[in-house]
């Protein structure tokens, strides 16, 4: 099987109501993070902070693709993916409070975001770790004769990692309903993807296991959307794991802070030129779909979630240190 | 089965009870418990040894009529077959 | 649970596990074994024979040598509501799946606060004494046991090969179950209607009054022979039978080590940050003042295990090491 | 050389006074030979001497009161040369005129063995008293609750290090021989010694025992405010009942007067239980198990107090056949140690030899001891009516840090009323 040709951006006609959905959720996310990174240098929120600048495009548009039924499997930089999956922003942000409030009690942080009822599972932390439980869910599914697809996010480092290769020959071999999304930002954290992998073009690498891969713009929150869709409807249809690779990049350290020695400001500020939510912003304007009020609605509106949910963490409460060693093990037995 | 034989059943049993003693030395007239420093429960273990060597079942009422070698002697042999 | 005579049986320990299976899977659908040749090959070690052609390749799935990648799999597949047994073919290629069992499974319910269990069990081979050299050889139970979030099982007997397996496909929570290979041909009674046993307490296998072994797997066997032998001179060994190195039974060796006084622990792990020393401060936090002698342990010698077989005997603890150590630590003069 | 020094006798100990030399300069001594005598607190006690030996010199003097450690006297090793004079200090004042202890340092020195010892057989460790003591601790454990000094109590361990068996005082048979010592190399003496290993070891085990008691009772006297409660109890309804029973039991059945009594103790102390627990680190430390440690004499002198785990649970048939049990294993040397540190309260019972009433001494750290003396037949007026009864003194012994005799006096009543319900012993 060889790649499919990269989707070309296309000027494909958006129903208003569509693109303004789409708009809202990148800005969501952006504002999200933004508030966290202020939250971060005011010491509300601690430890690892991996945002997700930038890459709006590639969470937005994959799970477009997705009914309530799939189940997701994120990375470490996962606010967006959990807030577009429907993990209230309250809950997310509690947790990076630490509060018992927080999707996982306080337990997991900024990066391990959990959600049962969306079926969200986590917010993986090691590097290619998430790739072989979502072959195990999709594996699951299949057993239990269940037509649902497992997304997998995972970045451009984790096609290193040997889980990456067991994982994607696993799903081919079993032609299991996984969707790998590779969104290469072309950092593995400082290390670019030239550095560090000897052929680059991730999409054929996914295609040696014998699986359908594509590459698309990250950027094009329309482009990821169809690439997505068709990807899902494949592995519904029964045609085993699709592969995408998404190429964005990040606007922001690869944590909080970082000297940022590996890449230059010009490249930056020339991708920022790409923005996901700039540029569609754009083309929804030039098609006459969006107006000025559109867009100060969506901010107001966003930015009273943001409020609100800065409410909820803040009123969050510390979960008994009694409770500490809850979790390790079950409370109860299995049914 | 003769006094003698009888005696020799009891002395075998008093030193097996309380080795640390000498029970040959024991005169027939001597207060046993006194003599060989027999307590309660000494007593009891040398009740069931004899009713184990000689078949004699000692009621508890007549515990206090056997304070020595002479007197325990007698009563056994009137009732050993 | 009373059995007569006539209604016990005997078979080996590779029959008692592949009795567990095939019951397992015969009272649950949602069960399967999946690892490296445990189809059509039929068990490196012959456990799973026979089972592909009674339930078919969905169910007695071989995978690839990939041990991330499946052992992830059946973590996932349990997180998607099945039952997987996966079979990691020793304990050796399990530092290939650590990452999944150590940073997933074991994680998952924590870090979800709650919301995600793993109800998946993992078998494993362990243990020296074959022969088959330093990469082969190795007794990682007490390496997993360190893990909160997992449990750990060592099976020892025919009964609790046949009757573990079950208990752990229904704890909601990764488990571990480590089979010493030594053992697969032992034979031993089973009841006929041998059934689930719990994975929670440790067991007395012998009782004695002079000193405690603590032991587990095919060490235990070791153990229970040295007492016989310490028995004809008179020193009588109790011999507890860990059978769960986690979570630890300690209230179980700790009480034995309250009515003896003395313990050893024979562990085949190497000393050095071992389960075994685990159980010594756990004896020295718990039952100090009832020690009248240092606790010992007798474990593998600190090389990789050796191809040749004196040497291989040599590093492992033996029968004969624990006796003339039970005599030491019980005699006068040490 | 090898320094004899004031000897801890107890945790507590600080200081001794020095009361009597029962050996002087140039004695021969063996080890466990009993060479002074110190008085502490409140007990003077023997002491005895760890090192085989020639007593070198007596420093300090009788009538001195000194700290533990101090140095008492210099024991020469056997075989060991005489200091020579310039590495010896001189002698201290009172043992003498310089020249003679001089001299006869001399003759000892004649009378060595031609090949002298290199100096590394001297221990070069300060001695016996001063040195820190090796026990396991279970063994400290075992000496603490009994009392006993840890210095006195022979080590028989790797080492030598006290084991639980030391503390037992020679329960388990095959630990009373000390063979740790330093073997001292054997010299021509005229009168050859024979080993130390060779000693009788009754002996010693009863010296130990007699010891351990007197460790335990001086401390007893010393730390514990003892009170004593005496009550005279009609057993007519506990005997009659319990000869009821006995006349239909082969004998092998038949149970004893002194088993309803600790039974009727146990169910006692659950009402007060103030009275069943340790005095440890200056607080009550209640049992929530009622043990009931009893007194057994031991024909070849001094006595033992295994318990009886759990009186209060166990029947009259059960508490019998445990308390058979436990007197027979208690005169053939058979007891567990365990079975000799669980005791939380004691039951002396005198009245096989006639005694009437029992005023006993504590076991520390327990708080307090029940006695029973003699059955006596008795006139005893009730309603109004005079009686002849059977009727025993039952005396409680307790420690007023813990309890007041007002508790004391409801143990008392307690104990009564249960031996008039013998039904419900």
């Amino acid at each position: 099987m060889t790649p499919r040709k990269s989707a070309k951006t296309t000027a494909a006609p958006v129903e208003r109501e569509h693109g303004l959905h789409l708009l809202r959720s990148m800005v969501r996310i952006r504002r999200f993070e933004d508030k966290c990174a202020e939250l971060y240098t005011a010491t509300k929120i601690r430890g690892f902070l991996h945002l997700y600048d930038g890459e709006e495009a590639v969470a937005v548009g994959v799970l477009e693709a997705l009914t309530a039924d799939d189940a997701v499997v994120a990375t470490y930089r996962e606010h967006g993916h959990a807030l577009v999956r429907g993990v209230a922003a309250g809950a997310i942000l509690a947790e990076m409070y630490g509060r018992q409030e927080g999707c996982s009690r306080g337990r997991g942080g900024s990066m391990h975001l959990f959600d049962a009822r969306t079926r969200f599972y986590g917010g993986n932390a090691i590097v290619g770790g998430g790739l072989p439980l979502a072959v195990g869910l999709a594996l699951a599914d299949t057993m239990q004769q269940k037509r649902r697809v497992t997304c997998c996010f995972f970045g451009d480092g984790a096609v290193a990692e040997g889980e990456f290769h067991e994982s994607l020959n696993l799903a081919a071999l079993w032609r299991l309903p996984v969707l790998f999304v590779c969104e290469n930002n072309l950092y593995a954290m400082g290390t670019a993807l030239r550095y560090a992998q000897a052929a680059t073009d991730l999409a054929a690498r996914a295609a040696s296991y014998g699986m359908a891969a594509a590459a698309v713009d990250g950027m094009d929150v329309l482009a990821v959307e169809a690439a997505a869709h068709q990807a899902a409807a494949a592995i519904r249809a029964g045609e085993g794991p699709q592969f995408l690779e998404c190429r964005t990049y990040r606007f922001r350290a690869h944590s909080m802070y970082d000297a940022e020695l590996y890449r230059t400001r010009a490249e930056v500020e020339q991708w920022k030129q790409r923005c996901p939510i700039a540029s569609f912003t754009e083309r929804l304007r030039g098609a006459g779909l969006v107006s000025d009020g559109d867009l100060e609605a969506i901010e107001a509106e966003v930015a009273r979630e943001i409020n609100e949910a800065v409410a909820f963490a803040e009123a969050g409460s510390l979960e008994p240190v009694e409770d500490l060693t809850r979790f390790v093990y079950s409370e109860r037995r299995l049914p | 089965m003769t006094d003698e034989q009888i005696r020799e059943v009891v002395l075998t049993i008093l030193r097996r009870i309380a080795p640390e003693s000498d029970p040959a030395a024991l005169g027939p007239d001597d207060n046993i418990r006194r003599t060989l420093d027999i307590d309660s429960f000494d007593a009891l273990n040398f009740f069931i040894r004899l009713d184990e060597e000689l078949g004699v079942s000692v009621p508890e009422a007549d515990y206090g009529r056997l304070h020595t070698l002479a007197e325990i002697v007698r009563y056994l042999a009137a009732r050993v077959q | 649970m009373t059995t007569t005579a006539g209604t016990m049986r005997k078979l080996t320990y590779r029959e008692a596990v592949r009795e567990a299976i095939r019951e397992a899977m015969h009272k649950d659908e949602r069960v399967f074994l999946m690892g490296e040749d445990v189809g059509r090959y039929g068990g490196c070690f012959a456990v799973s024979k026979g089972l592909l052609e009674e339930f078919g390749p969905e169910r007695i799935r071989d995978t690839p040598l990939a041990e991330s990648g499946f052992t992830g799999a059946g973590i996932g597949a349990a997180l998607g509501g099945m039952r997987p047994i996966v079979e990691i073919m020793t304990g050796n290629f399990s530092l290939l799946a650590a990452d999944q069992i150590i940073n997933t499974a074991a994680v998952l319910l924590h870090m979800s606060g709650g919301q995600f269990n793993v109800p998946v069990v993992i078998r494993l081979a362990t243990g020296g004494g074959r022969q088959v050299a330093a990469q082969h050889s190795r007794s990682l139970e007490g390496w997993f046991a360190h893990i909160p979030g997992i449990k750990v099982l060592a099976p020892a007997t025919v009964n609790d090969a046949r009757g573990m397996l079950w208990t752990a496909l229904e704890d909601p929570d990764p488990v571990l179950i480590f089979e010493n290979s030594n053992l697969y041909n032992m034979e031993g009674p089973l009841a006929v209607e041998a059934g689930a046993v719990d994975i929670d307490r440790a067991r007395v296998r012998r009782d004695g009054r002079d000193i405690t072994i603590i032991s587990y797997g095919a060490s235990l066997f070791k153990a229970l022979e040295a007492a016989e032998i310490l028995a004809k001179d008179g020193i009588e060994v109790e011999v507890v039978d860990l059978r769960t190195l986690r979570p630890l039974d300690e209230a179980t060796f700790l009480a034995s080590v309250a009515r003896t006084h003395r313990a050893l622990v024979v562990d085949e792990g190497w000393r050095s940050g071992s389960l075994a020393a685990e159980i010594s401060a756990r004896i020295m936090e718990g039952a100090f003042y009832d020690l009248d002698a240092p606790v010992a342990r007798l474990c593998t010698a600190e090389v990789p295990l050796p191809y040749a077989k004196h040497l291989e005997e040599a590093a492992l603890p033996q029968v004969a090491g624990i006796v003339a150590l039970v005599k030491k630590m019980v005699g006068g003069h040490g | 050389m090898a320094d004899f020094c004031m000897p801890s006798l107890g945790a507590d100990m600080q200081e001794g006074t020095l009361v009597e030399w029962l050996v002087k300069a140039g004695d021969e001594v063996k080890r466990r030979d009993v060479i002074a005598v110190v008085e502490t607190d409140k007990a003077a006690i023997e002491i005895e001497v760890y090192e085989d030996g020639v007593v070198e010199e007596l420093v300090v003097e009788p009538g001195q009161k000194v700290p533990v450690g101090t140095v008492l006297a210099v024991i020469r090793s056997e075989g060991e040369a005489a200091a020579s004079p310039q590495q010896r200090r001189e002698p201290a004042a009172g043992t003498g005129g310089a020249p003679v202890p001089a001299e006869s340092a001399a003759i000892k020195v004649a009378a060595a063995p031609a090949k002298p010892e290199p100096a590394v057989s001297v221990p070069s460790a300060p001695g016996p008293a001063a040195a820190r003591i090796k026990a396991s601790p279970y063994a400290r454990r075992l000496a603490a609750e009994r009392g006993l000094d840890l210095s006195q109590l022979p080590g028989t361990g790797p080492g030598g290090v006290i084991r639980a068996a030391d503390v037992a005082g020679g329960v388990a048979p095959q630990v009373l021989r000390p063979g740790t010592e330093q073997a001292a190399p054997v010299v021509a003496e005229p009168a050859p010694v024979p080993p130390a290993a060779a000693a009788p070891p009754a002996k010693d085990f009863q010296a130990g025992m007699r010891r351990a008691i007197a460790a335990a009772m001086a401390r007893s006297n010393r730390e514990i405010p003892h009170y004593y409660l005496g009550l005279r109890i009609d057993l007519s309804r506990t005997l009659r009942r319990l000869e009821a029973e006995n006349l239909k039991r082969p004998i092998r059945e038949r149970i004893l007067p002194v088993v309803p009594l600790i039974k009727a103790v146990a169910l006692a102390l659950g009402e007060a239980p103030e009275l069943n627990g340790y005095w440890v680190d200056d607080r009550f430390q209640p049992q929530e198990a009622i043990n009931i440690g009893f007194a057994i004499a031991l024909r070849q002198g001094g006595l033992i107090t295994p318990a009886l785990l759990n009186a209060d649970l166990q029947s009259l048939d059960e508490l019998m056949a445990a308390l058979r049990d436990l007197i027979t294993r208690a005169r053939s040397g058979g007891l567990r140690s365990s079975e000799l540190t669980e005791a939380t309260v004691t039951v002396t019972s005198l009245g096989d030899l006639g005694v009437e009433t029992v005023y006993g001494v504590i076991y520390p750290p327990q708080v307090a001891l029940v006695g029973f003396g003699r059955i006596m037949e008795q006139p005893w007026a009730e309603n109004g009516m005079l009686a002849v009864r059977p009727v025993l003194t039952a005396t409680l012994a307790a420690d007023h840090r813990a309890t007041d005799g007002h508790r004391g006096a409801q143990f008392l009543d307690a104990l009564n009323r249960y031996l008039q319900e013998p039904e419900k012993l």
